[in-house]
């Protein structure tokens, strides 16, 4: 049988999902609300924990999703269940007839004006992760200039009651170490402090990428979460943390601080996830029915979610969710 | 005149202008100072430890942190035994940085 | 710095302040640190803005030194509130005005804990009934007197005489603003502009024409901190908090502090003598130090009050070379005269910081 | 001067021999100058003592002409060496007694001064002034070609160090290559001078042999001279107390570089690493280099294989002691707190007042292996001895880590807190695990009417004297002897034993005192961990040379050196005992 699935969201895991989708003989339908295909990841410049190049992982996917139909700058306006599955309407007013809805939706960064205390929006030289790697990208950022003195502060934005996400969103711990690397690489005169509560080094690679900051990078790790952020008369930046491995507070001043953004749920899509029907769980993710074996599955019947729309995700990690809610769906579709 | 009571010394590390002249030295010869990850292993076993406040990894802190006098003086209290370095996990030198860190 | 994003912040972190008709109750410190204050901020809203405010003789302290110095409980202490409350009833009125900022706390505090805990506010109204044989409403609206001058700013700046401006060099005055700590940091939605950069004081300097101060130490706590002050063996510890503040400041040579807590004044003035006489350092100009006034204080000044009907004297920072930036025409003479020439007797002179 | 007994190309020979003598004799002085007192009365005492003197003139002969030593290690070597060394030897001995019956050319006679000047080189260049007995020719003739082959292997082993059966050879400077090449040519020109009588190479001849004597106090050649007071001072009992004095620079100048050492070396698993051999160390010693010295003397592990394998018999350990001694490090150790201890301990019943019998010392690494300790718990309770553990919940370093980096003054202070501790218990035998701490607690400590024995000895006497009983199993095991209970004190029978009694006894390619070093030891200080790594890795192939089950050890510190590397379990000779019980 040969349906028409509708992926909602075309990152890495709404593509993923479709081109294994499409080799199992199925039409799967991508809808992407920007004009592009690729998601957070076409926004990296490198990839943890080998310094990979994104965009050699974005080409290869946007090679394997070709002949896939994608309707770029659309979004879901509607959706109805019907005895045929599901019936929805987007944004340019065409519809769509689905048996399947792949939730691929992924996640929207923190916003860090949130933790007001460090002073994103206010101070000059206070920026963000994914405003790092577009330095890299591209090299211009008026707001680095040679920086002589760097500080990455890590769970921003999660691991935070005070911001009411109290989940740790996984991809921060390597994603600073990387990034902290990466400036040693252009600054190699700077002096590059990380401030960690735990350093999470949970895949293959990742304890070696850590090793290779210390003893390589010259990466100065404090545990500690920087407490607050002070502009002094040069428009340098005074933190405070605690040295808590010390048992001692501690005040610095830098050039540039790099706010380690934690994931949340994309918000954009939650008027269409409440008319299918999809809970969140207590951290503002979508709730999948198991932890263990129904990582895909949601609690309605055809509905089924991939990547970082359940929980924070590595690339990894969201691309074997991508495959793995193909067969799913696959599956789904052939034993009704 | 007397107050009664006087200023107290502010308890925060400056890291502004604390001095690593010998921090960085040791690590020219010792690169395997920055690969410390504060685990207590060293601490746990030390055998001079077991009776006085010794610590190797907060020994590292201290020269980090501008303590260097108080980073030496407990040094002092090292009985050279070597079970640290068969400890830690990262294979770090221990007891040649610690006579290092007093040469 | 980028102005806009504080701006951003300022208009998240707004609140209702009633136009008029308002319960005032005043500070226990207040009114012997800085006599002057409360009378100028009730001569201002009721005379010069036409406001209603009414005093309730009967109202009495909100408890909030006992409960913060640990020797009363909690419920001790709402049950002082409690009483404030029902006498704002009794005399008519829903709008609650405190001039205290440990008072605005302590306020804030058990309303929040009463629409958490509705048990313990129906506690607290037994023990009100048993103790006193009151019964009390919670106020329509609970501000803090420097939300009332906040909101009438531009009133009283075009009422005003003055400017924070240095009439000699045209330029804006530098002003160090300073919050105390119970106004918005236990509540961050409870002041204008939050906890992290509260726009409350900040609004009155911008609308008077000077310059706000944001230096790395501006968060500090000004070192009263209750239990710290009241026993002399940790007033080190108390004086230690500012002088980490003035430090902090000193390098962007403020002309004035503003604050609008009846300890902060206290404490950044007279540490400063402490300070001049223990390491001989000044932080103003010339061996001076930087007068540090409340809002009243300096909301008087703009609108051309006499400088010693405010209560300047009582500064142990000397006034008068921010008078003289400022323009404004004073007696020295009359410094050390109370009300109908009454001497007051002159103070001894320190020994670093310059008193005249 | 007559033509007949002089000219001029002598004359760099005399030269050369003139500068040498003056050298070697001012040498000679310092260095006995330079003993101190008590070590200088101790050296002429010995010179007249029978016993020394015998012992003297057989190593003179042994080690200086014949090589013994190197003969026994390497025929081919030893060869090379006595040949040359010998040959040449008795090529200046025969020459001189030749002197007396050389027939000088008719209508010479010379006398006085002249006879005396002529003396001294007649026998070199005899050949140009005058003929000599068809027997002394025979004789010369031999030595000379006996030395020639020498230096044809010499050639041999500088082209093909593997075909004399050594890895490493010694890498040299200029200077040293320098002589080298005169000394290879001495011969060949004396041979083709003598045999043609061409001028030419009667110069070539002395002027190689100026280059010889003259470059020869700058180069390991030095020790053709130094080797014999070496031997006086070695038989008279005298230790190094310094780096670069006395005995030591007697020492240094005694070291060949013949790079024996440079094999033997744990270190030299590879290249960069086998510049911290011994040979160098005297090199760099020798060229007053003090700071490579001292690293190479921190970096050294102090197995004590090149000491053993020294042809020379230079005690380099306790040179790299003296050195580690002479800049030692600022620690200012404050041990005050040993002295809260001993009050704590007893206090708490630490230390027990049953006077036991024995006494079991695990020491700070057993602390790391508390196998070891529950077996020695457990061979104990099964021979029904009357035992007591002493640093159950961690004691004190027994000091022999603060010694290995020089600080003696700070190494007593634990040694004294320890035997106050011990000698209070009132044992009767002190048995350790550790032999780090065997080897200190056997030099060091002074605790008089208490057996020492290391467990392995322990065990063995347990055994043989039936208190323990064993069931012989049929795992093949091989043991490495721990550096320090091995080579330092000839425990190399008791361990084999002890195994043989519960299993069978495998042989490890080195064994005994050619035993590799784990890699582990505490005396070195600059080893990185990969450094020890590899170190570790050609140990334990030694060991697996006959493919045993098992590799039994009797250090806590080799064992946990070798579990990280090794194919097969590694077990202390206490673990394998145990399993071995009688139930």
């Amino acid at each position: 049988m040969k349906e028409n699935i509708l992926i909602i969201g075309g990152g890495a895991a709404g593509m993923e999902a479709a081109t294994q989708l499409q080799k199992l003989g199925q039409t799967p339908i991508i809808i992407e609300k920007s004009n592009a295909l690729g998601g957070h990841v076409a926004q990296w410049d490198r990839l943890f924990p080998a310094f990979h190049p994104a965009k050699d992982v974005v080409e290869q996917m946007l090679a394997n999703v070709k002949g896939v139909d994608v309707r770029m700058n659309t979004e879901v306006a509607d959706i109805q269940r019907n005895e045929n599955g599901f019936k929805a309407v987007l944004s340019d007013n065409t519809t769509i007839d689905a048996k399947a809805v792949v939730l691929a939706t992924g996640f929207d960064l923190f916003n860090a004006e949130r933790k007001q205390e460090y002073g994103y929006g206010i101070y000059n030289n206070v920026i963000t992760s994914l405003e790092l790697e577009k330095f890299f990208r591209t090299g211009k950022d008026e707001r680095i200039n040679n920086p002589k003195k760097i500080g990455f502060v890590h769970c921003v934005g999660a691991r935070d009651v005070k911001v009411c996400n109290t989940y740790c969103s996984k991809v921060c711990c390597t994603t600073a170490l990387k990034q902290a690397c990466e400036m040693k690489e252009v600054f190699p005169d700077a002096e590059v402090y990380t401030f960690y509560m735990d350093l999470r080094m949970f895949g293959p690679g990742y304890e070696d990428l850590y090793l290779r900051t210390q003893k390589d990078f010259d990466v100065k790790c404090v545990r500690g979460r920087v407490c607050e952020v002070s502009e002094d008369m040069d428009g340098r930046l005074v933190i405070k943390a605690e040295d808590t491995l010390f048992g001692k507070p501690l005040k610095m001043t830098l050039d540039l601080l790099v706010l380690m953004c934690s994931m949340e749920k994309n918000k954009s899509i939650d008027a269409i996830q409440q008319k299918l029907g999809v809970a969140n769980n207590s951290d503002g993710f979508m709730q999948i029915k198991d932890t263990y074996l129904g990582m895909n599955d949601t609690a309605k019947d055809g509905v089924f979610v991939a990547g970082t729309c359940t929980a924070p995700k590595s690339l990894p990690d969201t691309i074997a969710e991508a495959r793995s809610v193909a067969v799913e769906v696959f599956n789904y579709i052939n034993n009704r | 005149m007397d107050f009664g009571f006087c200023l107290s010394p502010s308890s925060h590390v400056k890291m502004d202008s604390v001095d690593l002249t010998t921090f960085n030295s040791l690590k020219e010869t010792n690169p395997d100072i920055n690969t410390c990850i504060a685990c207590g292993s060293c601490t746990a076993t030390c055998t001079a430890g077991n009776f006085t406040e010794m610590s190797f990894r907060r020994i590292l802190l201290m020269l980090q942190r501008g303590k260097e006098e108080q980073a030496k003086k407990m040094i002092q209290k090292c009985m050279l035994c070597g079970k640290c370095t068969l400890v830690c996990p990262r294979g770090i030198n221990i007891r040649k940085i610690l006579l290092d860190i007093t040469r | 710095m980028i102005i806009e994003g504080k701006q951003k912040i300022w208009a998240d972190y707004q609140k209702d302040i009633p136009d008029d008709h308002y319960f005032y109750v005043r500070s226990c410190i207040r009114q012997a640190f800085w006599p002057g204050s409360e009378v100028t901020f009730l001569d201002i809203t009721r005379n010069k803005l036409g406001k209603d405010f009414y005093e309730n003789p009967y109202h009495t302290t909100c408890g909030g030194i006992a409960y913060h110095s640990d020797t009363i409980p909690q419920e001790t202490a709402m049950t002082i509130i409690a009483r404030q409350f029902a006498l704002m009833k009794e005399s008519g009125y829903e709008n609650y005005v405190c001039s205290c900022i440990t008072s605005f706390g302590c306020y804030t505090e058990t309303l929040e804990t009463w629409h958490e805990y509705p048990e313990l506010e129906a506690k607290i109204r037994q023990y009100l009934w048993d103790s006193c044989k009151k019964e009390f409403v919670k106020p329509k609206y609970l501000a803090h007197a420097s939300d009332l001058i906040y909101k009438f700013r531009f009133e009283i700046a075009k009422q005003a005489k003055f400017k924070l401006v240095n009439v000699k060099t045209g330029k804006p005055l530098k002003v160090v603003e300073h919050i105390g700590c119970h106004y918005s940091k236990m509540f961050p939605s409870k002041g204008f502009g939050g906890a992290e950069y509260p726009h409350v004081l900040v609004g009155m300097i911008e609308a008077w024409g000077g310059e706000v101060v944001d230096y790395p130490e501006r968060r500090h706590c000004c070192g009263f901190g209750f239990r710290q002050y009241f026993v002399q063996a940790n007033r080190g510890y108390s004086e230690s908090n500012t002088h980490k503040k003035f430090e902090s400041m000193e390098p962007y040579e403020p002309d004035l502090i503003i604050t609008n807590c009846p300890g902060c004044p206290y404490f950044l003035d007279r540490w400063q003598y402490v300070i001049a006489e223990q390491t001989g350092k000044t932080y103003g100009k010339n061996g001076y130090g930087i007068p540090a006034l409340t809002y009243e204080e300096v909301a008087g000044l703009v609108m051309g009050y006499d400088p010693w009907d405010l209560g300047l004297q009582m500064h142990q920072v000397a006034i008068e070379p921010l008078l003289e930036k400022m323009g404004i025409p004073y007696d020295p003479k009359k410094k050390y005269q109370g009300v109908n020439g009454k001497d007051l007797g002159q103070p001894m002179c320190p020994s670093c910081i310059k008193s005249v | 001067m007559n033509q007949y007994i002089f000219h001029p190309f002598v004359l760099p020979f005399v030269l050369g021999m003139a500068f040498v003598l003056t050298y070697c004799l001012v040498g000679l002085l310092r260095i006995i100058a330079q003993l101190p007192k008590d070590d200088r009365k101790q050296f002429w005492r010995s010179l007249v003592t029978p016993k020394t003197a015998w012992a003297n003139i057989r190593d003179l002969f042994g080690d200086c002409l014949f090589h013994v030593k190197i003969w026994k290690r390497n025929p081919i070597l030893g060869y090379m060496h006595s040949s040359i060394a010998f040959g040449w030897f008795m090529l200046i001995a025969i020459g001189h007694v030749m002197l007396f019956t050389l027939k000088p050319l008719e209508g010479v006679d010379v006398q006085g001064f002249e006879r005396t000047f002529t003396n001294c080189y007649y026998p070199i260049f005899y050949k140009h002034f005058a003929t000599e007995t068809p027997v002394f020719a025979f004789l010369m003739d031999f030595f000379l070609i006996v030395i020639i082959t020498g230096i044809f292997i010499a050639v041999v082993k500088k082209i093909y160090s593997g075909m004399v059966g050594v890895k490493r050879v010694t890498k040299f400077g200029f200077a040293d290559n320098m002589i080298r090449f005169a000394l290879w040519t001495i011969f060949p020109f004396r041979l083709v001078a003598e045999k043609t009588n061409i001028m030419a190479f009667w110069w070539l001849y002395s002027i190689d042999l100026m280059i010889f004597m003259c470059l020869l106090p700058f180069t390991r050649y030095m020790h053709i001279p130094t080797e014999a007071l070496f031997i006086l001072l070695r038989h008279a009992g005298l230790k190094a107390r310094e780096p670069r004095k006395g005995f030591a620079l007697a020492q240094i100048y005694s070291c060949p570089s013949c790079g024996l050492c440079i094999d033997a070396c744990p270190m030299s698993v590879n290249d960069k690493m086998s510049d911290n051999t011994s040979a160098y160390f005297m090199k760099k010693l020798r060229n007053k280099d003090s700071e490579e010295a001292q690293r190479i003397a921190e970096t050294c592990l102090m197995c004590g294989k090149c000491v053993m394998v020294c042809p020379v018999s230079i005690e380099s350990c306790d040179i790299k002691f003296s050195q580690r001694a002479a800049t030692p490090y600022n620690i200012n150790s404050d041990h005050s707190y040993l002295d809260v201890i001993s009050t704590e301990a007893q206090r708490s019943g630490e230390i027990s007042v049953n006077n036991p019998h024995v006494l079991y010392f695990a020491g700070c690494m057993t602390q790391l292996t508390p196998k070891i300790m529950r077996a020695m718990k457990q061979i104990m309770e099964a021979a029904g001895e009357d035992y007591e553990f002493i640093d159950k919940d961690g004691g004190i370093c027994c000091g022999r880590p603060m010694l290995l980096s020089g600080k003696t003054a700070e190494a007593k202070a634990m040694i004294e807190k320890n035997t106050e501790l011990i000698k209070k218990s009132g044992a009767k035998k002190l048995v350790l695990s550790c032999p780090i701490c065997y080897k200190v607690f056997k030099e060091e400590y002074h605790l008089e009417g208490i057996e020492i024995q290391h467990h392995t000895q322990y065990i063995d006497e347990l055994i043989k004297s039936g208190k323990l009983q064993v069931d012989k199993g049929d795992v093949n095991y091989v043991y490495h002897d721990p550096c320090e209970l091995g080579r330092a004190f000839g425990v190399y029978d008791e361990p084999r034993e002890v195994i043989e009694s519960v299993g069978n006894l495998r042989k490890a390619k080195s064994e005994k005192e050619l035993s590799i070093c784990c890699g582990g030891s505490l005396g070195s200080f600059n080893l990185t961990q990969q450094e020890r790594d590899e170190i570790t890795e050609n140990s334990v192939n030694d060991l697996m040379f006959n493919h045993p089950d098992e590799i039994v050890t009797a250090c806590p510190l080799c064992l946990k050196t070798f579990a990280r590397k090794s194919p097969v379990q590694v077990q202390d000779i206490a673990e394998i005992v145990c399993e071995k019980l009688k139930k």
